[in-house]
């Protein structure tokens, strides 16, 4: 693939993206994930825990929340190309 | 029917107005949040809202499509800011127009319960203590929680 | 803290401006009945509301305190129309001051629904089939039981 | 008691004051009361019943209320000297 692969848009909120020091970035799957294996977000999760321990930390939290093209899924929901994959604490609006 | 999600202040007046008067109804039922001078533990002075604008959007366009259907619901209107908060200042406001009572005053609640737990929204309070994140509520997903038990109505 | 009895119009935001203005907290519902076109046989145009002055006025300020104790409300008003009203007039205004939504949410529905069956008013529906007395809804002793059962909070 | 003896007011409301043209009037307990017993609302309504068939069958239907001095009360309640005592269909407000 020479246009970089299988991109996804990663975007990180409040105490999550203030830890990370990063709001929104493209993600390359075809860089980590194994050639025929769907990718989920479980894999996501554990692909960026590779960038060090406070990634490893913040995205292995326990109340952590997982958002799907803004709908929130489990660890096993499937992502594919162009897909926006946001992490982020609980919500606490209203 | 509608969602907005806005910097400035909340015009209570105007909302309950334009609600109405787009679908006249014999229940209007509504509610108002407003930013508190305290958290549980701390002075509080002023608010910061973090919002995912895009999926804000979409869950509440999609609990008030869904609190119209559990409610029949004429009509419903939810405003959420974000940014910049002072303390008494509007945080949300929900209304919700029936034909009866009970279906407007729990459709609000059902609104605000829902938007509690599942809008992308993050309370950053400031006060003399310094600044923080505010804690996810074990009592508002507990409140969540009634709705899909059947336990309120 | 107050109740208001008035043959005129309610005027909803003025009512809701006062309300928060005198004792601002962080979570204020308010709840608005409006006279329907029909009730459940008969189309109807306009509504006579008769009620008992002296009665009516300290039964709805007895429920008030009894709200505000129950929840621990800072504020609540409640204003209720009598006479002559015309199709989608205002009928009744609810409001309640809570530090928490569900305070606020509750306290309003107690109070609509124990003033449904607690005080002294009385609809006389006219229509095009004629005049009559709105008969009481067991739908609405109902509700109220639910307050002394316990099983609304 | 030369002036008038015992004397409440009565208020008739709704169905009740159109059935029976009446809405408030005074009412003289010592006329048809016995000496010395309590008077209760049970008493003043068989009292007033006698005053026609209209009457009987207005103050004895079945969802009656009855409030003295603004207060629901059952048909025990005792009724003294200066008392209002209001009679009326179930209330329709809200």
């Amino acid at each position: 693939m020479v246009s970089g692969g299988v991109k996804i848009t990663i975007k990180l909120f409040s105490a999550l993206r203030e830890a990370l020091g990063e709001s929104e970035f493209q993600l390359d799957l075809s860089d980590t994930s194994e050639a025929s294996a769907p990718v989920d977000v479980a894999s996501i999760k554990k692909q960026l825990s590779q960038r060090g321990a406070e990634w490893k930390e913040a995205l292995n939290q326990p109340n952590l929340v997982h958002a799907l093209n803004h709908k929130v899924v489990f660890t096993d929901a499937v992502v594919t190309e162009g897909d926006e994959l946001a992490f982020f604490p609980p919500m606490t609006g209203g | 029917m509608s969602v907005a999600l806005q910097s400035e202040a909340i015009d209570v007046a105007a909302e309950y107005a334009q609600l109405v008067g787009d679908s006249p109804g014999a229940a209007v039922a509504t509610f108002t949040g407003y930013v508190r001078d305290h958290s549980d533990q701390h002075a509080v002075t002023k608010l910061e809202l973090e919002h995912y604008p895009e999926m804000a959007r979409k869950v509440l366009e999609d609990l008030g499509h869904s609190a119209a259907e559990r409610f029949g619901l004429r009509s419903w209107r939810i405003v959420h800011r974000f940014g910049q908060l002072a303390v008494l200042d509007t945080i949300v406001w929900v209304g919700a127009v029936a034909d009866h009572r009970g279906e407007a005053i729990s459709a609000c609640e059902l609104m605000m319960d829902t938007l509690k737990t599942d809008a992308p929204f993050w309370k950053r309070e400031q006060g003399p203590a310094g600044e923080q994140w505010v804690a996810s509520r074990d009592s508002d997903t507990e409140r969540r929680a009634r709705w899909q038990s059947g336990e309120a109505q």
